[in-house]
């Protein structure tokens, strides 16, 4: 049977002797006896090899594809190896919230460090330590923006559907009223949004570049945002937001995302990372844990976690959040990425994923058929291409070649392409979707 | 040390990615940004030493003894960590065909079966991404059930003053009124207080059990009873699960909706504050409300499907995925019997500690307890000025991570002790004896404990200048 | 282009101002000028997620079996996951050979531990701190039995062929003549030896279990070498180890063996690991690094590499053998898995390998044709069967289930079953082989 | 700290093996040991801990600056240890189908291709495990390569006195006469000696260049001139090849036979003592006597193949395998230009400390260094008896590890620093300032240096009792 206690059986005897009580059975005199020791159904403990196996059996029950050519809200970056050696330390990985600073400086101040890398990348004045992805990073965001007159929430069609969706059950649990701005020719209208801003309105979303890798003219939806007297979330992809105008630039006073891109693998969803980041005006209302610097009891630097008077264990139900554990792990990550690329790599990988996109596009655009979806729009690294072909026969005859196509939309098929995805990838592809179009 | 901003030098990099083998075609100039980020620059052997010498500024589990109460600082196997990162599930992207996604489907499935039958619950989602974003989770579908019954007058959660913080933060999320009942001294649940409290607008109630003292609360059944007379319903705050597994089950309990730390209980590392995994388990009533969405057994294989009266997402995707990959792995290797072992000697070892301390540092509550305890230091105070603080300090310096300091709230200058189950009896001997030094030693040299602790790499932080003048970024200006 | 150079090209210059030369050219001015800077012809270079993907295809290009019936001096046992984990932390990957004691006492404790390991696993009295591997432990105790007196060479003919040819090597640039003891039955011929063995013999090596899987009547031939004044040596697999006669029982004088199985992959046949041991009347002329116990200046026990005075920084020329780097990290590994497995797990170990060897043996035994080539002797987890087909058509058959098939050999087919073959696999194999012989 | 032993708790264990799924078949108890061995019995936990907290106490090139002369301490790559990882690599059977291992022929074919074009040679071996292996191979080559030749006569092979120890100890191991030659005062070849040494009992010369002082020998061209006239032939020592990739070829200098480093120059890790590897560049009259096998292009593939004239193996398979791949990827990631770009930054690195050490630490040579260099302490030890040793062991409470000490032989009080070129100025600023302060503080207060270091886990070890009466093994009856 596995088991990882050491206390051997003769130990065990004598620490109950030390307790006082004759048996373990003894320990438990305050369960009710009729719901004490129930059998639980499931077969008893194995081996670490017998698990290992079957753990490896359920992986190689999986397909990992290798070229990629699919986003919508996962990326296929790569991941600099010093990345995952230095996050797989031990100590990084078993230690607890950082409660006790004294033995816990390693990860505030790498946190320090990523707040400062995320406040870069933003433009924005302060950051926290993390919450759990960019959906629910957008849905504390739109908790940040509510007060007594403020409370309607205006988000963008054209953001993620998780993150729709996910701001919308934040909401609903809250009372809150949640209203979506429609989507006009793969962006965000921003007529629309005029017309439905109210004064009662805390706070619109945008997603840059939206759900359909389009780029938004985010400055021109802060300002008729701010005009309403509400607040501008944006929701940004931080490898484009190495390239984009930042969120400051462009009117924020919030910005939140997900950190996935920023060195962690795909994962099937998660561990992913939620960043938010926001103005000095906000940053006593950000959610979450954040680090913040100060000097110890021998005059030297040192970080603590700070604020804590926002938090649920000092305020409780008159708390903003609930957050404690956030993604800690994924926020060093994200801070050894950015620290590996350097403003440089980060800038390359932009570059890369841009020229890249847009050669796939102009090489499928030379079949008839793979139309541009919204040929008007400029884009980052996704764009969605109507197909001559029912999407999914398209996709099905890529799979086969081992290569995941784009994420079937209503307008055709949203494509991704990263600096991973190499030319001759590139070229397989736009091949085999002329052979299907052929056929 | 330096950070690493003050290690950067302009124009190092490592040398990551390719050039650019098609056209380099830059963004439309309006959209790009005026600066770059101030990023660092380091060259790879840079980064490898800053992380280094980082990590050598951490105490984590692999380091020693982390008898954190409340937070189930239990050894995390390096199976896990080997497990998780195979291609397999590391390299999946979430919105692959479901035929190519099998093995994941399976793993949520059979994880999800499996904690079910810990708990006692129907149905589980594997979204929540922590502890208290189960607890959001599984009040709104207690919200959404009460709605869905058309009674909208059930608009308070009841809780008592003794529970963890998140409980009563994460009712008022989720557009509840939170009611505070006060708790017995011994943190238990005091039945006349619950009666009272109980009625037509009770949504439900949350409670851990064991409770926050370590306790088993004798009266359970009652109080779920209760709550499920006036048409509550009871969510169980899964912190303590630790010392009940395969010895009682939170639905055999009463309990309608239960929330697991997979991060505390099942062995999944924490990361220095996450990712964790917040499952939540749904019984009968509650399991048509669960997020979507949720793997199930479909044609031979898996798929995902959406339950019927679903609330919607409360994450993008599935969870965290690969915490649900390391708890199945611990689940599968204990088995049903390893479980209820691991419980029993999370148990012992919480007794035989408190049994070790107990002359100097006396358990705020008598008796047995479950799998942490908490100690009241207040006489010691009393006696030689030095606090818990101080003798939570002092232990840094003899290379134990402080127990968790002033909680529960209920009790004076506390100290709450959770040993867990993989620490072993000389761990427990040499704790005990260093911990009833130090605490030999308050009487002695109290300024000694004052001044702990010595042998950190910082020493104890002003947290009020911190609070007062927020530096919560690098400033290059002040360079 | 890749590089792993920290200074920037300004701080190089002004370094070179600091040295006051003009350019790295000038750096360079002994090197005769019709020799420098030749034009080396192989690619500029790449960035890491290049090489990474270019790596990566040459590893896809191998295939890993999913199961391994193939022993033959690398075995496929199970690596227990905390061995992986702690052999990779980078404390212990990058450092070098431990000369500074005060700042290498992990390393040179871990080694203690390792040399006190191999002491128990033999029964002898010292261990050095490793060498090369399995076949150069031979050699190099083949080199400590050599003196004025005493300098032919005996090997049993049933050793490991790369064990035989690596002795004849070395021995054969020494000048020292080997000579080889047939085989007869699958075990080594005693009488043969007894005849051969003559006074100026310095040692005769002896392999338990011996290349055909079989256990040879060790203490036997220990005593006919001894009677002929000569030393003996004895190859051994650390698995079987645990479960035999000790090579001190066996009346060895020097105990040997490949440490791979104790925790090492595969890896295409290196790095491997050699262990060895030897009475206490020889541990002053064992050759490599020896770790011993001592005391600091704080009257504190701590450890160094010791007995230098053997080694060839001292002794030059006059040194027995010139080794300095060894394998420190296999030791290391071998140390930590036989702590992980302590002396349950590797009894376990021992016994699971020997009952589904003979139970593969039995199970092919139904089949006719099938027969063990040396059915009197007793195996451990390794034996041979002669096969009713070609056994390359058998090999191929099971390679197109992906299970690797036993080693071909003179007598047929050499079979290893370990640990980590279940039953399942074992009887996929001979159900496999079944169909193979019928067709 | 306790030994692994001084932990063990019978009984306990790690549950890591299934139990027998087939018939339980007992070894004949004939053939059974008497005893287990007494290995340790600990749990997971335990051994995490022990094994983390060994970790503490060792200085690795990722803990900080390493300027061990001779060693070429580089950084290791990260991308090197994922690689070597790989399934398709470390789950790869030795004794495969050549077909089912063509990656793994592929990384020895052309890892060998691009080393013989770095060094000018013809082809390669790895079976060598280390540079010392590497050394008693090529002498063999040389061997054999007389004795195809059918000369005997040449049975004595040239070393300089300032040579690493290994050379002679290969040689003689190899079974040659090890003829000393006298240095000039700078290690390079004096000219004289080495044209009255060579004769027709000459197999060949032994020589490392750059020289174990850190000079490249101007001379290099006449002296294998003279071994080559003379009828023997030249070994090139590779420890040092880290001053000339792409600077200068062995081949071109007129070496017949080179063993390289991998562990040194190509970036692959040391392990602590290995697994290195010591590979062995032929040229054209040497390559036909290779170890078998080797792996070389047929029919659109790789194969193995057998030299002509092969002297057999000196080692079991294809040497450490794992270790080429890392430094195959290291080369392909510098490519030509990088090797070049590695070298002249090494030697850069190594003239900027030189420089700035110089005022307080007399450089043993004049004039332009190579990628390491030699000071001698002689008169600071005259002066304030302090020592090279003293120094040296002061640098450890710097955080900084040693220089190689007392080597080479022919220098008094020398330390022999090798900064190599993957640290960066401001360590070479840094470490330059700690050692200077050490150098002025020898005359202001001697004893502090005496005493050091202070800050390490342990003081100075007394060796001579080591050996005097050695304790190789833990005791378990003196418990």
């Amino acid at each position: 049977m596995g088991s990882y206690i050491p206390s051997t059986g003769a130990q065990r005897e004598e620490m109950l002797r030390a307790v006082g009580v004759p048996s373990f059975e003894a320990l438990y005199a305050d369960v009710p006896q009729e719901i004490r020791f129930p059998e639980l159904k499931m077969g008893t403990g194995r081996s670490e090899l017998e698990v290992a196996a079957e753990l490896r059996a359920m992986a190689a029950k999986n397909h990992v594809f290798s070229s990629i050519f699919r986003g919508a809200g996962a990326y296929d970056h790569y991941i600099p190896s010093i990345v995952k050696r230095v996050t797989a330390k031990e100590e990084f990985v078993t230690a607890y919230t950082p409660y006790q600073a004294e033995i816990s400086q390693g990860i505030l101040q790498s946190i320090f460090e990523y707040q400062t890398m995320i406040c870069e990348l933003t433009g924005m004045d302060a950051a926290n330590a993390s919450v759990y992805d960019g959906a629910t990073a957008a849905a504390e965001a739109a908790a940040m923006c509510r007060d007594r007159r403020h409370s309607r929430v205006l988000v963008s069609a054209a953001a993620h559907p998780a993150v729709r969706s996910t701001v919308r059950t934040y909401c609903e649990g809250a009372g809150v009223e949640v209203a979506e701005v429609p989507v006009r020719d793969g962006r965000t209208d921003l007529e629309a949004l005029q017309g439905l801003l109210a004064a009662g309105d805390a706070c619109f979303y945008l997603q840059q570049p939206n759900f359909y890798g389009v780029l938004e003219d985010a400055a021109a939806f802060g300002a008729a945002v701010h005009a309403a007297g509400a607040k501008f979330i944006m929701g940004v992809d931080p490898i484009a937001a190495a390239a984009l105008a930042t969120p400051a630039e462009c009117g924020a006073d919030i910005a939140v995302g997900e950190g996935q891109p920023l060195g962690m693998p795909l994962s099937f969803g998660g561990p992913y990372l939620g960043f938010m980041a926001c103005t000095h005006e906000l940053f006593r209302k950000l959610p979450g844990r954040i680090v913040g610097e100060t000097t110890d009891s021998r005059g030297e630097r040192c970080f603590v976690l700070t604020l804590q008077a926002r938090e649920q264990h000092i305020r409780r139900e008159k708390a903003s959040s609930n957050i404690c554990s956030n993604e800690a792990l994924c926020a060093m990550t994200a801070a050894v990425y950015m620290a590996a690329m350097g403003p440089q790599g980060m800038a390359q990988a932009a570059q890369l994923c841009t020229s890249k996109a847009h050669y796939l596009a102009s090489r499928l655009g030379e079949t008839p058929g793979f139309e541009l979806a919204y040929p008007k729009a400029e884009f980052f690294h996704e764009f969605v291409t109507r197909t001559p072909v029912e999407p999914q026969r398209l996709l099905k005859a890529l799979e086969e070649q081992d290569i995941l196509g784009g994420l079937p939309v209503e307008d055709g098929i949203l494509w991704c392409v990263t600096e991973k995805n190499t030319k001759e990838q590139i070229d397989r592809l736009v091949e085999i979707a002329q052979e299907v179009a052929r056929a | 040390m330096k950070l690493i901003f003050e290690k950067s030098v302009p124009g190092r990099c490592c040398a990551l990615l390719p050039a650019c083998d098609v056209p380099v075609r830059p963004l439309e100039s309006r959209f790009a940004r005026k600066d770059p980020p101030r990023l660092p620059e380091l060259s790879e052997v840079d980064l490898s030493r800053h992380y280094t010498a980082l990590a050598g500024r951490v105490h984590g589990v692999n380091d020693g003894f982390y008898p954190l109460g409340s937070c189930t600082m239990k050894y995390n196997p390096a199976l896990h960590e080997e497990l998780a990162a195979l291609p397999g599930f590391a390299g999946v992207h979430p919105l692959q065909p479901q035929h190519t996604v099998q093995g994941c489907l399976e793993v949520l499935a059979r994880a999800e079966a499996l904690l079910c039958e810990v708990t006692g619950m129907e149905q589980m989602t594997f979204q929540p991404a922590a502890g208290a974003h189960g607890e959001l989770t599984g009040l709104l579908l207690i919200k959404a059930y009460h709605r869905d019954r058309g009674d909208a007058a059930r608009t308070k959660i009841i809780v008592p003053d003794s529970a963890h913080g998140t409980n009563p933060a994460s009712a008022s999320m989720a557009g509840f009124e939170v009611v505070n009942i006060p708790s017995a001294p011994d943190g238990c649940v005091d039945l006349e207080a619950l009666r009272a409290a109980v009625g037509p607008d009770t949504a439900g109630l949350m409670l851990t059990n064991p409770n926050t003292l370590g306790l088993f609360d004798r009266n359970i059944l009652q109080i779920t009873r209760i709550v499920h007379e006036a048409g509550g319903l009871n969510y169980y705050d899964g912190a303590n699960l630790n010392a009940v597994m395969g010895v009682a089950r939170p639905g055999d309990m009463g309990f309608d909706v239960v929330h697991l730390n997979l991060h505390k209980t099942f062995s999944t590392p924490h990361g220095g504050g996450g990712p964790g995994s917040g499952a939540v388990g749904a019984g009968a009533l509650l399991a048509p409300f669960l997020p979507a969405p949720r793997a199930a057994a479909a044609g031979g294989g898996y798929a995902f499907e959406t339950p019927p009266k679903s609330i919607g997402t409360v994450k993008a995707f599935y969870g965290n995925f690969l915490v649900v990959v390391r708890a199945l792995a611990y689940i599968l290797t204990l088995g049903g019997d390893g479980l209820s072992e691991a419980s029993e000697n999370a148990v012992l070892n919480a007794n035989y500690l408190k049994a070790l301390l107990a002359p100097y540092a006396p358990p705020a509550c008598a008796g047995v307890c479950m799998h942490e305890f908490v100690v009241t230091l207040e006489r010691l105070k009393k006696e030689t000025g030095v606090t818990a603080l101080d003798v939570a300090k002092a232990m840094l310096d003899c290379g134990i991570h402080p127990p968790t300091m002033y909680f529960p709230l209920i009790v004076h200058e506390a100290l709450m002790f959770e040993p867990t189950e993989t620490e072993s009896k000389e761990t427990l001997d040499w704790a005990a004896a260093q911990i009833t030094g130090i605490l030999r030693r308050a009487a002695e040299d109290p300024q000694s404990l004052h001044a702990a602790p010595c042998t950190t790499p910082v020493g104890r932080p002003d947290e009020v200048a911190a609070a007062r003048a927020p530096k919560l970024r690098y400033r290059f200006d002040t360079l």
